[in-house]
This record gives structure tokens, sequence and C-alpha cells, in this order.
């Protein structure tokens, strides 16, 4: 259960439209069933009214929409931030991805969303309706009538490790700011390291087998916001629509992580939107541990114009064949 | 199985002839590696060229079909495919399958009609087989004229045969024109559009365009000044094609398919379609 | 596609002995865009170069690949050849094939057949090769020496006499260099200062050369043609252009205790001084660290004494800023510390001493007016032992001292034994070497005169310790030649010490961004064919920072710098490296991960206006690579993540085409 | 170099102008052998060398990448091979996270003076890659074919 | 009208298995996915697949052809063999109607051969939905999953599995399991019918129609305001259609071995923002035209080529796995204009 409700935010957002600080807002539109929330754009009170929903299914990150939209019209957008959405908010404006003079951003707090999967695993098929209450949510069935669990069991998974309740970036806070977590992120990367070479291998052709190179995890990526995509450019030598060759599929994942590695703020998404059920976040995850542990904490866009740990050196880094060692030392 | 026959397994073409015919369009002869055509087509056809690891595209098959020893292709250089065929010379072999496409319908309502083509740029390249397809059964039609305009005299394509042959064809009078005046060009100088109003036809012609949209556009709005109605008027879209066979998803404007219900369309056809082309 | 040339060159037998190179050109013959394939037995020399010059002509070749020796021999030959032939030059690859294929396959199937693969990789990259045309850039016709010594003197010289202006940059209060500071010179003994002071005198008077005395470079930035320089001038609290070198001033100073460096300590000096009597410029210097008025505002007698009033206690450092177009590097050498030597007592006894205090020693402006008396005691010594290699050719002693040989101090201490023996007769002079090394113009007679004319014992072994017992120091060593152990009861030990290159380089290095060997030397461009340039453009070596040498050396190497410098600076324009990186606007985020990895500052971004896929312009902001100052490092080109960003001649098409053709 | 029946793995070693292809040059000049197998792909620097041409070389059937730059402090770009040093200890590291074998990926500083060193680097490159046999985990089979 | 008992199932795979491949949904953790029969494999209670079976009949990839070329020439390589016979068994009413429509554009002239092999060379085995979900609208289509097609229709109770022949390959595979099922009356059949269409009546989706589209509707739809707000927030990727299984659009592309060139086929999307770019532009540049295009198809442009044929079975998947929940029900209804 969300502590703001989507009453008080469409309150604010009237109130900012009406007054002409913004021009629209970036909301969460209601869908055909309770789980199934679509970003778009409000530009009026009564839109916001009929459609704009916060709730537990509130996961979409609008920070990368916000590239398309202050280029669209004058006038600022009203955009609301999660915490984790306000790290690639600070993210993409280090990368001067979006003016942010064309921006109002509200900071609001997150309770963690829930995953719709997780509910249907843990209360059967045929969801007609979700309703939050507290730490338990009800969820109304097709062939089981209301069954009711805690919230906490059906958490997204990013959710679960949460990595910090603190907004970053905004203009103006709705409650108060949480802190930094921190969380257990990194136990799923470090009980694959601990795995050997075979068993590390095994999993992940499994799991990248299943790649349909649908480029969703790119595309809602906000790290991702490259102009054209070296795997969409006919002229970078890599460009490749399909997987023909499980090699492509590695390839395609580890130079996207690669690009993104310094620069991923962690926020899951990739995962989420993934058709296939494939951790992608894990390899995100490994490149920010490795990170850490090589060259010193750091999080991506957790201070706008930070300098990312692949376009910065010391003197004494470690070396390559210290650094997969060190994976190794680790697990042993 | 490996005897059924795959339209999209191509035959090998050879390029016997490489003929430059602007700065930046060639025409290549083509034929099978025993020296005959490879298939047979009718006017306005297109055939799909391949070099392998460079990649597919179509093209309109711009000789005529009652040539039966081959097959020539007008090819101005855009993009990759077309770079690598530029320098391509003779003897090399590339891929070819077709035809793809509805021809033009020389067989039917052309017959009997007074024919106009307008033309500008490579645009000449698909409306070429038309024009010499009705050359060669020229009692089947009417008089002909040949409206062609180009950015200057180099660009005009297949400048030697409309110099040689179609001038000095009875009943087919050539309008040629270049869009800005040069040493060595006597001829009509400005776009073709206007040039086509200027020349004022009759309204009884059925009109064959071919060119760049903008150009195509303006014709139209000429033509029609002059009284025509959109069911006169003929066009190709043949770039617009990809798979030549009406699956790949592509070339589709509303529910017609380019390549299977084109790509010739009569503008009033083409009017019905939405605006996506 | 191009149409290609392969040219295979037999080098003689030095490829053609394991490479069989006429299975190599037929082979290539058969690669995409190859049209014409021989080989010869030199494509260097002038009849193979005219057999690429005539296939170009007759094949219309678009592209050359020359399959031969290393890149880094003859790559610009061809390239020279392939532009006299109307072909740009940058359509020319070179594929290895005797460094890294002939020389070091014995066998010949398989030398010709990774020569063929190596020759099909070049002939992929080749087929993505474009012209390239190299970018101009001004060149400020000012060069820029750094460090005062013989090498920067000559340098400076040889630069200003033909008409360049020049600014030496010294960090001491005066130039002159280590060969100041030594009495005589090898082998011929005339007295160094009196060879040096006339051409530190020349410096002063010339009209194109300006001195920065006690200043340092704090910052370079731009490249070759185009540095921009930062110099701090020290404060001297002197007015330099007002003292009249007079001397009264350090005279009167009360404050007497400065360690004189000039005399390697062995003395002090005032708190005011000049280094020494030909010192240039001869302006005083106040050594704040000593001076009482600086220190604690009591005293300023000097100010009073001064009758040119050129005393400024409030001097502040100062930075000039000055554009050149080339820069010299002539940091020069010190001993190295004798600190981890403690075998040989240097930090227990006076009487220890190295070779450059043993000079000022003898030196007749030295802390004993030349006389060769014992630090300690000043008697006179009667028993000189002089130890060869402390911590030179220490290879496994690396944490002592240094793998390589110094180079002069065979040459120095036997300069240093005949010259006591000649002196003071009385006197036994012992040398222990490892070898002596001898081979200069007129050095193995010099070595001879020693041992022979003037007896001086020359012992092939090492000293183990040295012991310093009451009044005498106690020296063990063995006698390798009679395979026995020696005591010997000596006044004094001399300590011929490794020489290191000056502590100033390494962090000049970095600002030149020059590369530097392990032991901070400056590598140059090409250890036989360019030894005096730097791999970075427009930076130049002299004297020792580039590795030991004595004096002959130095100076040659000095004007050969020189001569570099003046090629460099005649030029009123200068042709980039065209192999530099290139954005793709409409592929670049504006993003600033190449600008940030730069370390030339090359990349800078601008605001554009684009018609996007979707029929809108938008401003974008995109980046912008300055081409004279890329040096085509392609950090950037990695850091992009779009691939906006690639390098010429180093496309990442190319590298993948060779990728492939070897991975084939 | 003939481990494993013959068997040559494919090593493709990237080498910066500066030092490392000169190390190998000196190797050469000095007549030190290195298995043949190695094919060197000059770059200007060490951080030329983009994950995409390792991963490349390893898709066209290469075994082992090796990338050779100039010491770190000595790069002729003064940091390009520090960028090096980050970009593949990072990457390296992933590698092996995919189950990639460690040991075919490597990065090794060699000096111009260094040619003893590239051809003992190349040496006991070529035998460690042997050892572990062809590249599987990163293959692609139409390669192959 | 066949019947066995449900746990004489495994005999019925093991009897399929001797004379052809055979497919079946199996549970894995990442949800149900069509996986070849093994020993001990057991069939999927899920409702559908993650992943379509389009793949068995139009894969993600497949080669084409190949090409040796030397210097000037070049060679064709004829790579297509003859399929092995399969059998793809427990296909959703759906899912099944999808080959239909992907069959309207493989197998019409110029058919496709390598879609016809498999196709002549599969047998399908339906079967009917007993729980459908709240993203089911295969009855927007007039699909009663209830009543699935394909060469054996198939219907579980509790106990017993009921078998229908369709189609002589059907017969043909019934044959084959004679020895296992027994003859059975259609009554259990009848009832589960009634039961699960009483239960279709009530999906929130029940009410969905798609009357108001269909053949000749372009104009009315082509221009509607509402593409610009549906479209708006769409990432452009491909996953709808490539979860679809009706989305067929491909790309021949080439790929250079180093030995040869592979020509092979692949999904392609028409929401990525390259599909239509060829040499003279790009006739759909926006997001908003590519949307449009994806739906005005499977609404319009389909049926009006197709005999009214929706290229929507209503199966649900991209309304489960669009990473922005915007989906055909959505753009069904507002463009339709109905809640």
């Amino acid at each position: 259960m969300q502590k703001v409700t989507s009453e008080l935010l469409v309150k604010k957002a009237s109130e900012l439209l009406e007054n002409g600080t913004v021009t629209r807002v970036l909301g969460w539109k209601k869908g055909e069933f309770s789980y199934d929330l679509t970003p778009a754009v409000f530009e009026s009170g009564e839109e916001l009214i009929k459609d704009f929903v916060f709730s537990d299914f509130s996961g979409a990150n609008f920070s990368k929409y916000l590239i398309k939209e202050t280029k669209k019209a004058d006038g600022k957008v009203l955009v609301f931030l999660k915490p984790c959405d306000s790290y690639s908010f600070n993210q993409l404006l280090t990368e001067h991805r979006f003016d942010r003079e064309k921006v109002y951003a509200i900071g609001i707090p997150c309770e963690g969303m829930a995953d719709v999967d997780k509910i249907k695993k843990n209360v059967g098929d045929g969801i007609i309706d979700i309703i939050s209450d507290g730490d338990r949510i009800v969820v109304k069935t097709l062939y089981d009538g209301d069954k009711e669990i805690a919230a906490d069991d059906v958490k997204a998974e990013r959710c679960i490790v949460c990595k910090s309740k603190k907004c970053v970036a905004y203009d103006e806070l709705l409650g108060d700011n949480g802190e930094v977590i921190d969380s257990e992120r990194f136990d799923e990367v470090e009980k694959l390291e601990k795995m050997t070479d075979d068993e590390r291998f095994a999993f992940w052709q499994n799991e990248l087998s299943r790649c349909i190179r649908c480029n969703a995890c790119r595309d809602v990526c906000p790290a991702c916001t490259c102009e054209k995509c070296v795997f969409d450019n006919p002229k970078s030598g890599v460009e490749n629509k399909a997987i023909s060759d499980s090699f492509e599929e590695k390839m395609f994942h580890i130079i996207r992580a690669f690009h993104v590695a310094g620069r991923c703020t962690d926020c899951g998404e990739c995962s989420r939107v993934c058709p296939q059920g494939i951790p992608l976040h894990l390899l995100n995850r490994k490149f920010i541990k490795d990170i850490n542990e090589f060259y010193g904490e750091y999080q991506a866009g957790a201070e706008i114009g930070s300098r990312a740990p692949l376009v910065n050196y010391t003197l004494d880094d470690i070396e390559p064949v210290d650094a997969v060692k060190k994976g190794e030392a680790d697990n042993a | 199985m490996a005897n059924i026959e795959e339209t999209l397994i191509p035959k090998i073409g050879v390029i016997t002839d490489v003929r430059i015919d602007t700065p930046d369009v060639k025409t290549f002869r083509v034929v099978t590696p025993d020296g005959k055509k490879a298939f047979d087509h009718k006017p306005g056809q297109c055939a799909m060229l391949s070099i392998p690891a460079v990649g597919e595209a179509m093209f309109s098959i711009t000789s005529s079909p009652t040539n039966t020893e081959f097959m020539e292709f007008s090819i101005k250089k855009c993009d990759c495919v077309t770079e690598w065929l530029h320098q391509a010379e003779v003897g090399q072999q590339i891929t070819i399958r077709g035809p793809y496409g509805n021809p033009f319908p020389v067989d039917d309502e052309f017959a009997g009609k007074d024919l106009l083509f307008v033309a500008g740029g490579i645009g000449l390249a698909p409306l070429r087989s038309v024009i010499n397809y009705c050359r060669h059964y020229r009692d089947r039609y009417g008089k002909i004229d040949i409206v062609y305009g180009s950015r200057s005299k180099a660009d005009l394509v297949d400048y030697n045969e409309i110099i040689t042959e179609w001038v000095t064809d009875d009943g087919i009078d050539v309008h040629l024109t270049i869009d800005n005046a040069e040493e060595g060009w006597d001829g009509h100088v400005g776009f073709v559009p206007n040039y086509v109003k200027e020349l004022g036809f009759d309204t009884n012609k059925t009109v064959i365009i071919c060119g760049p949209p903008i150009m195509i556009k303006f014709t139209l709005e000429g033509l029609m000044t002059l009284g025509y109605e959109k069911t006169q008027v003929y066009t190709t879209m043949e770039l617009r094609m990809k798979c030549g066979v009406g699956k790949c998803g592509r070339c589709n404007i509303g529910d017609k398919y380019v390549c299977k219900d084109g790509p010739v369309f009569r503008c009033d056809q083409l009017e019905e379609l939405p605006d996506e082309y | 596609m191009q149409r290609i040339g392969v040219f295979v060159c037999w080098c003689g037998s030095n490829i053609a002995g394991t490479v069989d190179v006429e299975a190599v050109s037929e082979a290539l013959k058969s690669e995409p865009g190859v049209v014409f394939s021989t080989n010869y037995q030199y494509m260097c020399s002038q009849a193979g170069q005219d057999i690429i010059k005539n296939a170009i002509a007759e094949h219309k070749l678009t592209g050359i690949v020359v399959c031969s020796c290393s890149p880094r021999m003859h790559e610009a030959t061809f390239r020279k050849t392939a532009a006299a032939a109307g072909l740009n030059p940058y359509m020319v690859e070179i594929a290895n094939i005797r460094e890294q294929c002939s020389w070091i396959h014995k066998d010949m199937a398989t030398g010709t057949e990774k020569a063929i693969i190596l020759g099909k990789a070049a002939v992929a990259k080749v087929n993505l090769n474009a012209p390239l045309t190299p970018g101009e850039s001004p060149v400020t016709k000012r060069a820029l020496v750094i460090g005062g010594g013989i090498a920067g003197i000559q340098t400076a010289l040889d630069i200003a006499d033909a008409g360049f202006p020049v600014d030496i940059v010294e960090t001491k209060p005066t130039i002159g260099g280590k060969m100041a500071q030594l009495d005589k010179t090898f082998p011929t003994l005339d007295c160094a200062a009196c060879i040096l002071t006339p051409k530190m005198v020349d410096v002063a008077q010339h009209e194109n050369i300006r001195i920065f005395s006690y200043s340092e470079v704090v910052e370079v930035g731009g490249f070759v043609g185009n540095f921009d320089v930062k110099i701090k001038k020290k404060a001297r609290y002197v007015k330099e252009d007002v003292c009249t070198g007079c001397g009264i001033c350090t005279e009167k100073c009360p404050m007497k205790k400065a360690p004189n460096e000039f005399n390697m300590g062995m003395d002090n000096r005032p708190a005011v001084y000049i280094p020494f009597a030909q010192a240039v410029p001869k302006v005083a210097t106040i050594d704040p660290n000593y001076c009482n008025m600086l220190k604690n505002g009591k005293c300023g007698l000097c100010a009073k004494v001064c009758t040119a009033g050129a005393i400024d206690y409030t001097q502040k450092d100062e930075i000039i800023e000055e554009k050149y177009g080339a820069i010299v590097a002539a940091t020069g050498f010190n001993p190295i510390s004798m600190d981890k030597f403690d075998e040989y007592a240097y930090n227990q006894s006076k009487d220890v001493i190295t070779s450059l205090e043993f000079e000022r020693l003898t030196n007749a402006a030295g802390p004993t007016a030349g006389k060769l008396l014992r630090p300690s005691d000043g008697e006179h010594p009667h028993t000189i032992v002089f130890v060869q290699c402390v911590g030179s050719r220490c290879a496994a002693c690396a944490e002592k001292g240094k793998e390589y040989c110094s180079k002069i101090c065979c040459m120095y201490t036997a300069k240093h034994a005949m010259l006591t023996r000649d002196k003071y007769p009385d006197t036994d002079v012992y040398v222990f070497y490892i070898d002596v090394r001898t081979p200069g113009k007129s050095f193995d007679e010099f070595y001879r005169r020693a041992v022979e004319e003037y007896g001086v014992h020359y012992i092939k072994g090492m000293v183990g310790k040295v012991s310093p017992e009451g009044n005498k120091l106690m020296v063990q060593a063995s006698d390798l030649l009679a395979n026995k152990q020696l005591h010997i009861e000596a006044d004094l030990v001399v300590l011929a010490a490794a020489i290191e290159p000056d502590k100033s380089a390494r962090p000049l290095a970095t600002m030149l961004t020059a590369s530097m060997d392990t032991n901070d030397f400056f590598t140059e461009a090409h250890p036989k064919l360019r030894p005096v340039e730097s791999p970075t453009a427009g930076v130049f070596l002299s004297g020792t920072c580039q590795g030991p040498k004595d004096i002959p050396e130095t100076v040659s190497q000095a004007s050969a710098a020189a001569a570099k410098v003046i090629g460099l600076l005649a030029k009123d324009k200068l042709t980039g490296n065209p192999c530099v990186a290139h954005s793709d606007e409409l592929m670049c985020n504006g993003c600033s991960s190449c600008e940030r990895v730069c370390p030339y500052g090359a990349i800078t971004y601008v605001d554009k206006e684009f018609r996007m896929p979707d029929r809108t312009t938008a401003i974008r902001r995109v980046a912008s690579v300055n081409t004279a100052v890329c040096q085509g490092c392609g950090a950037c080109t990695v850091a992009c993540p779009s691939g906006a960003m690639d390098l010429n001649g180093f496309k990442n098409a190319q590298i993948m085409a060779e990728v492939d053709a070897i991975c084939k | 170099m003939q481990v494993n029946n013959g068997y040559q793995p494919k090593i493709v070693a990237f080498c910066c102008n500066w030092c490392s292809y000169a190390g190998a040059d000196l190797a050469g000049n000095n007549r030190l052998a290195y298995p043949e197998n190695v094919k060197i792909i000059k770059v200007p620097c060490s951080c030329r060398v983009n994950p995409m041409f390792i991963l490349r070389a390893f898709q066209r059937g290469a075994d082992g990448v090796i990338l050779c730059g100039c010491h770190p402090g000595d790069c002729h770009y003064t940091s390009g091979n520090y960028y090096t040093r980050r970009r593949m200890a990072l990457l390296f590291s992933m590698l092996n996270f995919l189950g990639i074998e460690k040991e075919r990926t490597r990065v090794e500083w060699v000096s111009a003076a260094e040619g003893a060193k590239f051809a003992a680097t190349m040496n006991e490159f070529c035998e460690t890659v042997a050892a572990l046999g062809e590249n599987k985990r990163l293959e692609d089979l139409r390669c192959k074919r | 009208m066949r019947k066995c008992k449900t746990d004489a199932l495994d005999a019925v795979f093991a009897e399929i298995a001797k004379s052809s491949l055979l497919y079946i949904p199996t549970d894995t953790e990442k949800g149900a996915e069509y996986k070849k029969w093994s020993d001990g494999m057991k069939m999927s209670n899920a409702l559908n697949t993650v992943r379509s079976p389009k793949d068995f009949f139009f894969p993600q990839t497949e080669d084409l052809m190949e090409f040796k070329v030397n210097g000037k020439e070049i060679e064709v390589i004829d790579t297509r063999s003859e399929k092995e016979d399969f059998v793809v068994f427990g296909v959703r009413a759906c899912d099944v109607k999808s080959f239909e429509i992907l069959d309207r554009v493989f197998l019409i002239d110029p058919c496709d051969s390598y879609y016809a092999n498999r196709r002549e060379h599969s047998t399908i085995v339906s079967v009917a939905c007993t729980r459908p979900v709240e993203t089911c609208f295969c009855q927007t289509f007039g699909i009663d999953a209830a009543a699935p097609e394909g060469d054996v229709s198939c219907w579980k109770t509790d106990s017993e599995v009921y078998f229908k022949a369709n189609t002589p390959k059907g017969e043909a595979l019934l044959a084959k399991l004679e020895g296992i099922t027994v003859d059975a009356d259609d009554k259990d059949v009848t009832a589960q019918q009634e039961k699960t269409r009483e239960i279709m009546k009530k999906l929130p989706l029940a009410e969905l129609s798609a009357d108001k589209f269909g053949a000749g509707k372009t104009e009315e739809f082509f221009n509607a305001p509402e593409w610009d707000e549906l479209s708006e927030s769409c990432l452009g990727c491909g996953t709808c259609t490539f979860v679809c299984p009706t989305c067929q659009c491909y790309d021949i592309k080439d790929y250079n071995t180093g030995h040869g060139v592979i020509r092979f086929r692949c999904w392609d999307s028409c929401m990525y923002s390259d599909f239509t770019k060829m040499a003279h532009g790009n006739p759909r540049l926006t997001q908003k035209e590519r949307f449009r295009q994806r739906f005005m198809h499977k609404l319009v442009y389909y049926p009006s080529n197709n005999d009214g044929l929706f290229s929507c079975v209503g199966c649900g998947r991209c309304l489960a796995k669009c990473p922005i929940s915007m989906n055909i029900v959505k753009v069904m209804k507002t463009i339709g204009k109905s809640e």
C-alpha cells in the first residue's frame, strides 16, 4: 500500500496545471485490470481525475520519457519520481539528455511495487481485481473467490532489495524523504559467483537462450537512450535483429550491460519487462558489484555530474587478471 | 523438398555490360550464366537483385519485355546494395529473382490509347520498359508523348537511346527538360510539372508518371488543371517493395500490398489508400 | 569496393627464407578487392617502389597492401610511394610478415600460412580504408628548452642561432647544470668551466634567448606547433633586472649557514647567494628557508646594502604563459642517493664521498679551493679507494640501484685517479671495478695512461664493506683476478654513484604526455632512427634525460635535437595526423563520456539543429572533435555507447574486418 | 606449442602501436619464437579495443584474446591504458560471470623494450588456452561450419 | 469421438512419439513452454504457453539458403530439407486459430515452401480450455475456447481425455492411438463445453466486440485522433509482435561466416523504427504510424484481404507482456469508442 494516494497526486497535479507551472503531467493511466497501468501524458484535471492512478502497480519509470516529452512542446512537464526513478532522472541529466528547466519534478515516497506475476503464482489465475489494504493484498479471482496475501510476498524483486528510499532529485517532495538502504541486492550475484564456471555457463545459457530479442529490456532502460543503438545500426558491424546463434544473445546482453555499466542505476526495469523472464538485472548488478569492489562505492544517479567509473581511473586500479581472480577468491 | 520451386531462392545472374548513364546512375545488363534471360517479365515488373552478404533490393526491369536476350536495370547509387553494384565490373555474378508486381496494363487499358509518359530523373527507369514495349507494338497505341526532365543534361538517364531511337520514331514526341540552363543545352529549361502544363496536352491521353514524390504531386495537380481525371493516370511505387511476395509486412499502404496489389497503381486507386506513402 | 594491389617483399632472404613469397602473392590474388598481386626482392628499394607506382597507374589501384617488415620500419616509405603515384597515402596497409612471421618461425609452411593470413587481414582492412587528409595547424615559431645544463644550453644556442626565439627554463638560480660543477673533463682534461662558461655567456647575451632561471614548467597544454605552457617563476626576492650581481649582499648577509648545493653541501653559503662566480644570470637569490627577514621579518640587511635597490622581500611567484611550437626536455641527471648503500658507510663517514663531491673537492672554486683534503679533518689523504658501479648494473639489486650502466663512471674515475696521482704522487689510488668500459674516442688510451703512466691500481672486484675505524676507512674487497680478499686501510673512499634522471622528469613527462621507460628516462620515438624525438609530436630530447651520456654525446644530441626543432619551426604549417576521432553527429547522444576520457581535451560539445527521423527538428547536443588536438588514441571510441565516435584509420569496421580475417 | 595432439588455439593479440607492437617487433628482431597462431592486430592504443572486438574475435573462432598495451604510466597517450585496465577488468569479470573461462582473456603490459616478455607472454598464453581446449562457450556455430 | 483415462496420457504420448516428434507444453520455472516430449514429461495445465506456438512453423530465425562466393562467382546452395513429421499436442483454441491466419499469409501464391514444409509435416492436437483467465478474449474473434479446431480436438475432464479427429491427418493420428483409446460419446464433453462457455461470459473482456472493425474500415479509423495518445508511451520494442501468435513480419538478412554467406529469415517487428526503412526513405517515420500500422493490420487490413478474418486471436499474451501495458484491447476500446 502506497503512502501517497492517487487523490493527493491528482490534486497536486491539477493545481500545477491550473496555476500554469506545468502544461502536462506524466502519470500512470488506469488500465483494463487493476495491474495494467500505462504511462500517459495528462493535460487536464479532468483527465487526471478520470484515469490517473498511483498504486502498487505504478512501477513504470518516467525519466526516460522526459527525453521525448521535454522536446515536444513548450512549458514544463510534471513528473512524479519515486526514489529509484529519481536516480535515473539524475543520470539522464548527467548525460545531458533533457533540459532540467522543462521539468517540474515531484518526489514521492514508494513502499515498493507489487509483481503481478507473483500474485498470479500465489493465488492462481483469473484475477478480477487487486485491492491493497495496508500490508495485505486482497485478490478477487474468477475461480477461487477472494484471496488475501501479504504484500511482502508479492513484492517485485527489485523492491525487495530496494537500494534507496531517498529521492535524490525533485523540485518538491511529498512526504518525508527516506534513506539510502543497505540492501542485499548482490546476494543473487554472489550466489552465481560461487558457482563453478560450468554451472554459471549452464545457468546463463539456459536463461539467455530464451531471449527473443524483442528489445524490451533496452527500450525501457533509462540508461539506453542512444539515438541509435549499435545493435540497430547496420554500419556498426554488430547489428543484429534476431538471434541466429546462441552467441548473439550473449553478445547483445554483454555489450548492453557493458554500455550501461557505471550508468545503470539498478532500477530493475529490464527484468520486469522481459517477456521471457530472464533475470537481466543480474548482469547489471554484477557490474555494479564489481565497480563497488574494485573502484569504491558508486551509485549512478546519486548526484548529477558524477564521473562514471568507466570514464575515470586511478593510477593503482586493479589489474584485469586480479579482478577476475578476486571474484574467485571471494567464492573460496 | 529441394526440388520444389521456392520463390525466395534466387537464380544466378551475370553482369555482361555496365553502362554509365549519369554521374549516379548506371545501367547493368544481366543474363543467366548460360547467357539467357533470367525470366520473362511484363512492362513495369520488378526483380530482386542481391549480392550475398551485402543485401537484397528490388529494382524495376528497365529493358523491354520484348527483349528476349537479356534484362537491363538502371540503378541509382543510394544505399549499400546500389553502391556495391556501382563498383561491380563486367563478369560479376549477382543473384536475381522475380518477376514481381503487377505490370502496367499495356495490353488492356493502354491499348489503343494516346499515351503520355511523364518522368523525372531516375523515374524514367521503370517507364523505359513500358515505352520500349509500346514502341515495339507501335500499332497497338495511339500517339505517344514523353516528357522527361532531370536536374541537368548529365542526369538524363538513357540519353543516348532517347536521342538515337525515341525521337526518331514516328508518332513519338519526346519533350526533354532540365532544371537549370546550362551550356550545350538548347532544349527546354524548367521543372517537369510546369513543362507538362506548358505543353498543355489534350485530355484524352492515358498518363504514366514516375519520379520524385514532389514531382508526381505537382504534375498531378497540373494534369488536373488541364482537365485530366485521376483515373487516367498511372504510376508505380516499386520503391516500396521489399520481399516481393506479399509476406514480409513492409510494403502495405492500408490494406494494399505494393508488391502484390501494385506496384502499378492508378491514381484514383492510390487516392483511396491512407496517406502513408 | 577497392581495387587493391598486393606487394609481397622478400626482404632478401629475411622474409623469403621462411615464407614462400610466391605462394603468398598468389593466395592473396583471390581475396575480395585484390586485382593485382606480386612479389619482389626489396619492396622498399627504388625498384620495388617503382613496381608499386607502376601498378597503381596500370591497374588503377585504390588501395595497397605491402607484405613486408614492420610498419614501424617502412610504412612511411610506402605511404610516400603511394602519394607519389597519386594515391592517398592512407590507402596503404602493411602486413608485417617479417618481425611477426619470417623472423620468428622456422618452418616454411608455417611461415607461409601465417603470412597469407596476415596479408588477408591487411586486405580486409584496406577494403574499408578511406582516403584521409591531414589537417593543418600553424606553428608558433618559438621553442622551449626545459633544463639549462650543457644539453639545454647547446640546444638553445643552436635553435637561437638559426633565428628562432628560445626560452630556457631552469629550476636553479643559474644555468650551467652539472657540467658547471665539474673540474676537468675527460679525456682531454680541459677545464669544464673554461669551456662551459663562455657558452653560458653566449646564452645570456643571445638576442633570441630568454632565460627563466629559478623557474619551472607547471602546465603544458596544446600540441605540436601550438603548445601552451605555464611557467612558474619562483620568487627570488631580488629584482632580476635591477641586480648587478655585485655580490655585496652575499658578503653582508649575516645568515651564512645554508648548505651550499653547488658544492654538494660540503660547505655553506649565505641566505642570499649567487651560486658561483660565473653564474648566469648573475643575480642574487634569497633562500627563503634561511633568510631571517623572510622567515621572521628580522634583518633586512641585504636591502640596506644593495645600492641598486634590487632586494624585494615582497616578491611573489609569478606565472608566465607562453606559446611554443616545440619543447625540448633537457632535464639532466643526478647521482642516486647513497642511503641504501650502507656497506660503503657513506652516511657514517664524511670521508666516503661520491664522485661528484670529489669533483668539488678538486675544483679550485670548491670548498677546499682545489686542495684535495679529507672532508672530516682537512688532512691530505694518502690512500684513496675508488669504487665503481655503485648502484649501476645492479641487476640483482634493483631495489637499491639501477640495472643499467651509468656509462660515464669508468672514464671520470680514470680521470680522478690520474689527476690525483698527477697532483699528489704520494697518494696510493685503488680503483675497484667490474669491467672497465672505454668505448669512446681516445677513451681507452686515457684509461691505459692512468694505469700505465700514473700507476693507478686497478683491481677487478667489488668492495664488500667499508668500515670507519678511527680516522681510517677499512676497505674489504675481493680481487677477482688474484682470487683473494683485500683489506685496504684508506683515507678517502670515492663512490662512483649511478646516475638517474632528475626527479622533475616524471611529472614533466606527464605534462608533456611524453612516455618514459621504467627508469624514468624519456623514451625516444625510435631507439635508432629517431633518438632525439619523443613519441609525442613536438617534444624533443636532449642530454641525459634520455639516457646516460658523457659531455660530447650530450652536446651532439643537444645539437641534433636543435636541428629537429629548427626543422619543425621552419615550417609555417604542420600537417597533422589524420587518424583522428570523428563523431557521427546523427548518432551522438551528447552524453559527455568521450569528453571525459579524452586526455587532450580535444572534444567539445555544440548545440546543433537536426532534422530528426520523425520529421521534426530538434536542437541536440553533439560532440565535436578538434582534429588538431586529437592524437588518435581512440579512448573516446570505446567510451561512446552509441558508436558515434570512430577513429579514422582504425575504424570499428576496419578492426573487425581484421579480426574476421584472422579468425577465419 | 603443440599441446593436445597438435591442437593449436587461435589467438588474437591486440597490440598498441607504441609499446607492445614495438615489443612484438623486438621479439622478431631478436628471433624470439612464439606460436604462429598468435596474430597481432595493431591499434593505436590499448584503449582503442572495444569489448565488441573481443567478442567478435571469439565469435569468429578465436580461442583466446589478449590485449597488450604500454605499462601503466607509460601510455603514449598518458591515460589510455588506465581506461583499458578498468574496461577489461570489468569485461573479463563479466565474461567469467557468464561462465566463460577467465584464462581465455588477458591484458598484459609490454613495453617496446620487452621483446622477450612479449614472446614469453604469447607462449605462456597459448599454452594456457591450449590447455582449455577450443572455445565452446562464445562460439558462433555458423562461423565454424 | 475417442477417449482414454487421464493417466493413460503418458501412454498416448509414448505412442505418438514412436512415429513422429512430439511437442507438448510443460511447466518450467518461467511458465509453460513447448518442449520435445521425453519419457516422464508432464503436460502443463497452464492456460497457455509463454511463447506462442508459431515458432513451429515460423521460427524466430531460419536459414533459407547459403552462398559461396569465389571472386566474381556466386554459388547458391539450397539448404532446404524435408522436415520430420511432428505433432504439437495441447494447443489452445486461440493458438490453433493463429495457424489459419499464418497459413493465409504463407501458403497463398507464391507459397512459402519453408513454412509449407513444416505445416505439411505437422499434426495439431488442440485442447479445450476450461479455466480461461481475465486476459482472454478469443470470443471477441468468434473463437470458441471450448471447441478448439486442429487436426485433433481434445478435451480433458477430471478423469478422462476425449479426442475428436477433424482432418485426415487427425484421423491417422487417432488411428495410431486405437489401442489406448476407446470409443466415447460426447456427453461429458458437451457438459464441459457448456460450463466453459458460461465462464467465458463472465470474463472481464467478454463484452469486447470487434464488430466495429473489419474489412473496409480503413478510412474510418486511419485518421482517428486517438492514435496519438495510444501510441504516446509505446517504447517501440517488439514484445507484442514477438509474443503474438499471428504476427508474421519478417526480414531476410545475410550473415557472412567467413566461409560463406548464410541467408536467413528472422522475425521482424513493425514496431521497430527501421522496419520500413528502405533505400528511398521511410514511410512510417513516427511511432504513431508504426503503432497504428500494427493494429490497423490486425483489425482492418488483414480482414480486408482475408474474408473478414481478424488477425488477432485474443490469446492475451500482449496484455500480459507489454512493458507499458498498452495492448489491442485498449486500442479497440479507445478507437472503437466503447467502454
